[in-house]
């Protein structure tokens, strides 16, 4: 639990420095920025996928699961109809650039409004049901959203082919399918510009959830009625924590439009919401980093197993055992599947992250025991 | 051999335990009160027979009519002759007074037929076919002794069947619980807070206080004994 | 409108409008079940109040309607003479009405400080802040320790709340009721599931606090010798009644209590 | 303070709109009827075996909502089993529609059994959200396995010659297959009524729904009740999935767009009731495919194109249930306080 806050244990800051306790306190906006400038070298070492593509997309990937957490992990509140959200940031950054020649940040923060908007009237209709209304009204909306991006009212949003021309902003250039950020002069990979971007959107997250308004919204996850017993307006609070993360949302689809030159009608879909339900349970729920664990197993997983050929036992050099699983591994979200019904029926909050934590302190334990002895 | 005989129980929730060691014993034809404050461990003790899903046994000897409870699923307690009466009532809200009395006959090994209940009941048989979550307390308590007096059981265990009734309403459970008795010879071991209802219709009574059997003493002894009433009931 | 009285006989109150908390022919109904029935209460400023009555009387009910956890039926609530049948529950801590549970109701992944801090926090920003900026938990750390260390918990202030000791979460029910600054408490069986000498404790804990911050508390309580040795006046329910109401000797000697709750000893069968 | 007021709470003092309403539908139902018979006919019986298959679906979904507290998203995984196990016995096998029509389903039965024990059964008394998220997991895996076994592309079955042929109604022809599906889906719901509103074994199980425990103390095991509930509500997926395979063939979509549908059928009918279920279920069935032909009826009248709104159809059964929820927070015939 203390990974939200990263508390610092009384017994720990007799030992830690100040520095360390800096860092301790810290070590979640640190840990973010190594983070998100450390996925494509290590997604691109030849061990694992030898490209960095899908680098960018990961990093978004994460953003959104975050800005969902906010809702699930913080909040207790199950949606499935999150996709509308970096649906809307994408469509309007979209059509503000395809359609009327807007600058890229104009439309984003009115991509941004508009998501707020339409997450903060949805949210007072529904914010006080019960969870599984909760989760089928939200599910009702989102297919609402599909159903009018696909409807393409007033040309606006181009049906099922969605808006692919023109979507993209002047300062970006293209070079041999390779995007550049082009600024004041400068030039540099599109790649920083996403670490950059989803670092400021993580930090917000962060910021908000260690908030006095983010503890609130734990203390309503854990016992709601306490709360309104305790004085804490529990619908309000539902209600804009419901607005805020739909607002990160749109914040994720917006960079994600740049991303891929345009907004596509998947993005909307059912399917969407429920790839970032599975990210962030199969993540850990329960931890900041958890959600991002998910998302990066998740899309690292599809290109990685569908590209996995051949295993060998035990080594590449001394090859015992040779088996074929390409056959098999192309159905990876199968094992996927399976590694989430597990992770939600052994422990339903802690997920990948939850378990590589408990596997860290454990090996820290059994050092700082062993030293203890010698 | 008693019919019911608890040594050493010991038992507890996820939030500590409150058990610590009970002793008691219920013969055959008796009727016995377990009587102690609130949070003594009195509904405790009675899960822990029937082996409710909490609390937890954590150890002790639960034998009814020589068979080991412990070993039994709580589905099993009725077949073997053991009823329970919860506290709260608990009489299934949407299904009539017949559907509940019908289920419970279901599920006996050798039950009494239903116009033996009306016959005790009379009240019940009027509204045989109302849901039972339209009736009153009372008659909610009625239906609950009468579902399990279908089972045609051994012994029954009653938590505070008279909670939350009126005076004249506890009357009438104080002379079902002696007429079950006397006329079918059926054991109750009875839970109860109220010290007049239980010297009304147990002969022997047991006082439990912070998870212990404290006490043991006859309807008449209860009556004298004062300080022991002031002590552990709060009377 | 119950009489203007003094309040010396059992059975008679005070004026609500003036008494700190009241209640004037408060009902609540569950389908056919009345579980408050018609219940006048004025509780003095000041006043440590003991409510008892048998299981099933309807205290905890009353509470619930007090607080307005649960929408009373029919009467209508007073706090220092200000009529809030309407207030919503989570108004009511902020105008000074505070409760503990019968059960332990906690944040139980949160840990003992931040339970209290979050009350504190909500207490000093109203029913709903935006407070996106600052840190959860450097703000109101003080106010909240000091609140731990009146109840006898700044030493587990780090512990996290489910894996408390049953006592020990009963203590932080009450720091949690503390911290919202109440001028009129209301503690559901506080010592419920305790031993002997936490029982002890906890009535001190509720002696001291009481006298330290001049509070007016109600209390639902079974053991007849803490009701006795520190309530200033008792009120008798029975089947959702007022049965009575006086000081701890009018009520042993009233014989109507004796028959109902205390087991009517004399009458005969 | 609490300026935002709560939903869901209007009056019912609204009889002259309503009037107005009921009066506007039942002229645009006489139009379209009228203008447009063989369609509307079509229209109907399409909304009707549509709204059935739904029902085979809620009841399961039900059911093991009501009695195991479980939002079992997995259901509509192994509705798709039932139609592709059924390609498999006649299309694979040769094996004729008629055992297909009872085996496939009890092959999904046994699936039913695997499900129960090897996940769900680790989840009663947990937090409803826990059973939800493990069988969304289960129903990816059953998906992508269904992926793996039979391929991406649709498929479809051969209905027998009794059933392919068409019958004639004199404005329209309707497929037999069609009228079949009407036939099995209402004997099954009223099986199921019968089993569990007049039978003994019933009684046990609405029991159970109320107090497991307490009906266990009366020596009830409620744990073999659960498991045959569970592979009932399987069994009678499957066969709704071997219906709608027969009748229009198959893919590795049908999973996910049925399981929500049938979710917004038990939410809209009210969670806990299987009367509700029904209602909910012709209710959308009928409005998906009869507002099309309503609006496109209004457009020709008022001589406005736009109200002819395309795939409106799909959208519906969501607005009908938002507007449901709104009105009647826990459904048509839901009951107070039941997950909530």
């Amino acid at each position: 639990m203390s990974d939200r806050t990263s508390t610092i244990n009384s017994n720990e800051v007799g030992v830690f420095t100040a520095l360390q306790s800096v860092v301790g306190r810290y070590r979640v906006p640190i840990g973010a920025l190594l983070l998100v400038f450390s996925v494509r070298p290590v997604v691109s070492m030849d061990l694992l996928l030898g490209y960095g593509a899908v680098a960018n997309s990961i990093l978004i990937w994460m953003l959104f699961a975050a800005s969902f957490n906010i809702l699930l992990g913080y909040t207790g509140l199950l949606s499935f109809g999150h996709a509308m959200f970096l649906g809307i940031g994408a469509y309007v950054t979209a059509i503000g650039l395809a359609r009327f020649d807007s600058p890229f940040v104009l439309s984003a923060l009115v991509a941004l409004l508009v998501a707020g908007v339409v997450a903060y009237l949805i949210a007072r209709l529904i914010a006080q049901k019960g969870e599984i209304y909760f989760a089928m009204l939200t599910l009702a909306f989102g297919t609402t959203a599909h159903f009018v991006a696909n409807y393409d009212p007033g040309g606006l949003t181009g049906g099922t082919t969605g808006i692919a021309g023109g979507a993209v902003p002047a300062w970006i250039e293209t070079e041999r399918g390779l995007k550049y950020v082009s600024l004041g002069g400068f030039q540099f990979d599109w790649y920083f510009f996403v670490a950059a971007a989803v670092f400021v959107g993580l930090l917000c997250i962060w910021q908000l959830v260690r908030s006095p308004f983010g503890r609130t919204l734990v203390a309503i996850r854990e016992n709601r009625d306490l709360a309104r017993a305790m004085g804490i307006n529990t619908y309000r609070y539902k209600v804009w924590a419901f607005t805020l993360s739909g607002v990160v949302a749109a914040y994720a689809g917006a960079i994600l439009e740049v991303n891929e030159q345009g907004a596509t009608l998947s993005l909307l879909t059912v399917q969407t919401s429920g790839d970032v339900i599975l990210m962030t349970v199969l993540g850990g729920a329960n931890y900041f980093f958890g959600p991002l664990a998910g998302a990066f197993v998740w899309l690292f997983a599809e290109d990685f197993l569908t590209d996995f050929e051949t295993l060998v036992l035990p080594l590449e050099q001394f090859p015992l055992i040779r088996v074929d699983l390409s056959g098999v591994l192309s159905y990876w979200q199968f094992f996927l599947g399976l590694l989430f019904v597990v992770a939600v029926v052994v422990a339903p909050r802690e997920g990948i992250w939850g378990l590589f934590r408990s596997v860290v302190k454990k090996a820290v334990d059994r050092i700082k025991s062993e030293r203890d002895n010698a | 051999m008693s019919l019911l005989e608890v040594a050493g129980l010991q038992a507890g929730y996820e939030t500590g335990q409150v058990l610590f060691g009970v002793d008691l014993s219920v013969e055959e034809d008796e009727v016995v009160s377990l009587l102690g404050r609130n949070g003594a461990g009195k509904t405790t003790t009675m899960h822990a027979i029937v082996g409710a899903n909490v609390p937890t046994v954590l150890g002790g000897e639960i034998r009814f009519d020589g068979t080991d409870l412990r070993e039994r699923r709580n589905y099993q307690i009725s077949e073997l002759g053991l009823s329970l009466v919860p506290e709260g009532r608990r009489c299934f809200r949407d299904l009539t007074v017949e559907e509940n009395l019908r289920l419970a006959a279901n599920h006996a090994e050798d039950p009494l037929s239903i116009d033996d209940v009306w016959d005790q009941f009379p009240e019940l048989k009027d509204m045989h076919d109302r849901p039972s979550k339209n009736m009153s307390g009372g008659e909610q308590q009625m239906l609950a002794i009468a579902r399990s007096l279908i089972t045609n059981p051994q012994l029954i265990l009653m938590d505070e069947p008279c909670e939350g009734l009126a005076p004249l309403i506890v009357r009438r459970i104080e002379s079902i619980i002696k007429d079950i008795n006397g006329k079918r010879d059926v054991s109750v071991l009875l839970v109860e807070q109220n010290v007049a209802v239980a010297m009304a219709v147990a002969e022997r009574h047991y006082v439990i206080d912070e998870g212990e059997i404290v006490e043991e003493l006859s309807t008449e002894q209860l009556r004298k004994d004062e300080a022991l009433r002031q002590e552990y009931l709060g009377v | 409108m119950p009489e203007t009285d003094t309040g010396e006989r059992p059975g008679t109150e005070a004026d609500v409008t003036d008494a700190a908390l009241g209640a004037t022919g408060l009902t609540k109904r569950f389908g056919g079940i009345v579980a408050v029935d018609d219940v006048n209460i004025a509780v003095p400023t000041g006043e440590l109040r003991a409510v008892i009555g048998p299981n099933g009387a309807g205290k905890t009910t009353l509470f619930n309607t007090l607080t307005h956890a649960l929408a009373p039926t029919g009467g209508e609530g007073y706090l220092h003479g200000e009529e809030i049948t309407h207030v919503p529950q989570e108004q009511r801590p902020h105008r000074g009405l505070a409760r503990s549970f019968q059960s332990n109701e906690l944040f139980n992944e949160l840990t003992v400080l931040e339970n209290v801090r979050i009350v504190v926090q909500t207490s000093e920003t109203g029913t709903f802040s935006f407070g996106l900026l600052g840190d959860g938990r450097s703000q109101h750390v003080d106010r909240a320790s000091e609140i731990l260390e009146s109840v006898g918990l700044s030493r587990k202030r780090e512990t996290t709340a489910k894996n408390l000791s049953h006592g020990d979460q009963r203590r932080l029910g009450i720091a949690m009721a503390l911290a919202t600054d109440p001028s009129v408490l209301l503690l559901d069986e506080p010592t419920s599931g305790l031993g002997s000498k936490e029982t002890g404790q906890i009535t001190d804990l509720i002696r001291t606090v009481q006298e330290d911050l001049g509070l007016t508390l109600m209390l639902i309580e079974h053991d007849m010798g803490i009701v006795l040795s520190i309530s200033d006046r008792i009120t008798v329910l029975n089947r959702g009644r007022v049965l009575a109401t006086g000081t701890p000797a009018e009520v042993q000697a009233n014989q109507e209590v004796q028959d109902a709750y205390l087991g009517g000893m004399k009458e005969e069968i | 303070m609490n300026e935002i007021p709560l939903p869901g709470s209007s009056s019912r003092s609204l009889s002259l709109a309503e009037a107005a309403i009921w009066s506007v539908l039942l002229l645009v139902t006489v139009l379209s009827a009228v203008t447009r018979p063989g369609l509307f006919v079509d229209q109907v019986l399409g909304g009707l075996v549509y709204g059935l298959i739904l029902v085979l679906i809620a009841l399961g979904l039900s059911i093991v909502l009501g009695l195991l507290g479980i939002v079992n998203f997995a259901h509509g995984a192994l509705f798709m089993l039932g139609a592709y196990f059924s390609y498999q016995f006649m299309a694979v096998w040769g094996v004729s529609f008629w055992i297909a029509l009872i085996a496939a389903p009890l092959v999904v039965g046994l699936v039913g059994v695997v499900i129960e024990r090897g996940v769900l059964r680790y989840l009663y008394d947990e937090d409803p959200l826990n059973g939800l998220l493990a069988t969304f997991g289960l129903s990816l895996m059953i998906g992508e396995a269904t992926r793996a076994i039979w391929g991406g592309a649709p498929k479809s079955v051969a209905a027998p010659q009794i059933l392919s042929k068409g019958m004639d109604l004199g404005i329209t022809t309707v497929a037999r297959i069609r009228l079949f599906t009407v036939l099995v889906a209402v004997i099954v719901i009223a099986a199921v009524y019968l089993l569990i509103e007049r039978t003994d074994f019933g009684l046990s199980v609405r029991a159970g729904v109320l107090d497991r425990e307490m009906a266990e103390f009366l020596g009830v095991n409620m744990n073999v009740r659960f498991i045959s509930m569970f592979v009932l509500g399987a069994t009678i997926a499957g066969l709704g999935g071997v219906l709608r395979g027969t009748a229009v063939g198959m893919d590795v979509a049908m999973d996910e767009q049925f399981i929500i549908l049938a979710f917004v059928v038990v939410v809209v009918g009210g969670i806990g009731s299987l009367f509700g279920s029904v209602v909910a279920g012709l209710l959308i069935g009928g409005t998906a495919y009869l507002t099309p032909l309503y609006l496109s009826t209004l457009a020709s009248i008022t001589n406005i194109e736009a109200i002819n709104v395309p795939g409106i159809g799909g959208l519906v059964p969501y607005l009908v249930m938002i507007v449901v929820l709104l009105v009647r927070p826990r459904g048509l015939f839901g009951q107070e306080g039941f997950l909530e």
